[in-house]
This record gives structure tokens, C-alpha cells and sequence, in this order.
């Protein structure tokens, strides 16, 4: 199996693809999986990142089968304020 | 316990003349917010936005944020329909419902789930401006 | 601005769904507030009750209330409909909205809007319950 | 012309009616055209009154072609609290 990397919003169009896959057995945390697919560029400090479709932290640990996500600051709901 | 992500555009009355619950006699009161796009933010004419989500999540983050306002406030039943996609000014963006026996719950809980979904749901917005297109950086306060 | 007194049932959305206003963009968040009849108050069961008002005065007054709110908020809109005469549990008993370009303001409004009814609009309600009819004495806090 | 005397709710059933008229020159306040209709009995501390369909005092002054109104607190709205 691998873990599955996806991105979204201005990240997504910033690392020009919108989801990737890695190796599980080359990566034990969310930092890591980050050093994977970002070339070397340090985590951004607001980045917000979730496993498996829960919000995690940059030492959270990854599994074989394991859903990534990387992404912006939030900002939906309304265009009301 | 309703929540919905919608890719067209959708009339927030008939969702909740559809969707209103048979409570037999015992909802008081019924508090609902609607969020519509407007074509001004932050001082420049905003004629069209995207707004992305990350399937899956968004719905189950929704999801969680409807079964915290139940419970916290014993309501009735409770409502997300949410759009994403290409949206244009005057269309419904976001719609909530919180049904409850008291008005003070109803409005507690509305306002609960529009202030959360603000600060903790997956959406992103694109704007289209006359001058190009970009992404809104952050959430004003919500004031 | 719409106040209107109600002697025949009236379902809330389908008045919501006539009368929103066009706000050509400028409209961002619609507050809503619908009260309905329970069967049940203060411990006892409820049958039915019947809502007298005071002709010309309660209409004043209600309208006084929206203006107020429509000032204090800079409001886009705002709409009160009220039922009076006999009234069975689950029937709408009144609605209230407030249009506003943010949502902090389209609350406000909402909740202002029921609650000086609640305390001043001449109203009163009288119960009929399964051992007869009782006028009921004064309403309890708004909680 | 006349002063028009308007009785609501709980307070209409007991006073067996909902209006009455005054001759205008007999009451120069909402406390005196009480008297004139309510036999004698004292002004009830927590009776609510209007003058022209804007609530009034006890010594509010009425005039000829006034309507005046007695009525209970109000318990109106929503049947939600």
C-alpha cells in the first residue's frame, strides 16, 4: 500500500498537483510526509494539515494506507464578513 | 440531522419547507441563518467566486459541528446545506436550521453552527475580480 | 419593511420565499426567527390557545419595532408576521427576519425583533387546556 | 364628541365588555375615565393603558375624540417560553 497526499486551494495550485502518493515505509509522521513532497521547503507556519480527514499536527504519525492532506487557513462559510 | 454539500444553486426556503421536521407539538421555535454572496468584500466588486472543499472531510467536519450543537442544546433536529463550486452574487452560499422547544436554544445554536463552520470547515474561496483572480487569505473576525 | 397581522395560518418559508428582498448583491446574511405553537406549557397540556391583539395599536408598535431595528443595524430589510385568533400545536405563530450585508448584525436584529415583541406588542394569550380555558398571567424570562 | 374606552383580554371578560364611551367633558385623565368605568374600583398596580394607540400613564391627560385602553400585561409572541 502507500499514503496518499492530496492538497488543496492555493497549496494545491502552488505545488502544481492536486494529490501524489508515497512510499509508507520512507515516512513515520505528517513533518515527514511534508519533507517528501515539498522539495526541501520548510513547513509553512499556518499550514493546516489532517490524517485521514481529522486535523493533525506536524509530529502526528502516518501509516501504511493513510490519507495526507495539506492545506491553507480556512475560509468559507459565507461571504458575509 | 441534515448535512449537505450542494454543486448547483439552491433556494434556501423550499430546502427548509421540504426539510422542516414533524416535531408533534413540541418545537417552540425554529432559528435559521442564510449566507448569501454579495458582489463587495473588503472594498473591491467581486463578481464571481470559487469555493473549494475537500470531500470527505468538509462533510464529516460538518457533520460533527451539527451533533455538538444537538447535543448541547437538546434541539430537535438541525441543518447544513452548504454550496462549493462557482457561485455568483444574490445566490445562497450557506444555509443553517437549528430547531429546538425555546427560542434561546434555536438562536444559540444556529449561531453555534455558522460561527464554527466558519472557523473550522475545509472551504476555501477563490475571488474573481476586474482584476484577476485571487485567494481570500483569511476569515475577517466575525464581528 | 412588512409587519402584517395574520388571522388564517400561514406557512413561514413561503412568506420568506415572496418576500426577500432584491438586494442586488448587497445582501451577505439573513437572520430568521419562526415561533410555533407547542402543545405543551409551563407542565400542562395545551390544546389549542386563542392570541387577541389590539387592532391599529399592536400593528403601530410592531412597526415601531422594525424601524428600530432597521436604524440600529442598518438593515437591508426586515419583515414581522404575527398570527392572532384560535391556534392549534405545530401552527406558525410568528416570524420574524432580518436582511443585512454581515452576520453579526443580521442576529442582532433577529433577535431584537422577537424579543421587544415578546415584551411590549400588545398580545395576550389565553389557553385551552384539557380542565379549561386560562388566560396566561405573563410571559416567563426570555432564557 | 366622546372619549372611546377600550378593554382587552382578561380585563374584558371581567369588565363584561370590550368598549364603552365617556361624555369628554366628565375625564380630563386616563385615571379618571378608569373611575368612571370601573365602579369605583382602584386602578389594578399592574393594568397597562394607552391614549391613542400609544401607551400612556395614569395621569396622562385624554381629550375629546381620544381612545383610550386598559389591558393586562401583555403575553404575546411566540408560545416558546
Amino acid at each position: 500500500m502507500a499514503i496518499v497526499v492530496k492538497f488543496f486551494a492555493s497549496l494545491r495550485e502552488r505545488m502544481g498537483c492536486a494529490e501524489t502518493t508515497l512510499d509508507a515505509q520512507q515516512v513515520k509522521t505528517v513533518a515527514e510526509v511534508w519533507q517528501r513532497v515539498a522539495d526541501g521547503e520548510p513547513l509553512p507556519a499556518n499550514l493546516l494539515m489532517a490524517v485521514n480527514m481529522e486535523y493533525a499536527e506536524a509530529d502526528s504519525e502516518v501509516r501504511d494506507g493513510d490519507e495526507v492532506a495539506f492545506f491553507p487557513p480556512v475560509t468559507g462559510g459565507a461571504h458575509d464578513r | 440531522m441534515i448535512v449537505e454539500i450542494r454543486t448547483a444553486p439552491f433556494d434556501p426556503w423550499q430546502e427548509l419547507s421540504r426539510r422542516t421536521p414533524d416535531a408533534g407539538g413540541r418545537c417552540g421555535a425554529t432559528a435559521v441563518f442564510v449566507g448569501t454572496m454579495r458582489d463587495f468584500n473588503e472594498g473591491v466588486s467581486v463578481r464571481e467566486m470559487f469555493l473549494e472543499h475537500y470531500p470527505g472531510m468538509t462533510e464529516k467536519h460538518l457533520e460533527t459541528i451539527v451533533e455538538e450543537a444537538v447535543a448541547r442544546w437538546e434541539l430537535l433536529d438541525a441543518l447544513i446545506v452548504h454550496r462549493v463550486g462557482q457561485i455568483r452574487p444574490d445566490e445562497t452560499i450557506v444555509l443553517v436550521a437549528a430547531w429546538a422547544a425555546h427560542r434561546a436554544e434555536a438562536f444559540a445554536a444556529a449561531r453555534y453552527l455558522i460561527e464554527e463552520l466558519k472557523s473550522r470547515a475545509p472551504f476555501w474561496k477563490k475571488e474573481s475580480l476586474p482584476q484577476g483572480e485571487r485567494w481570500v487569505a483569511k476569515n475577517t473576525p466575525a464581528g
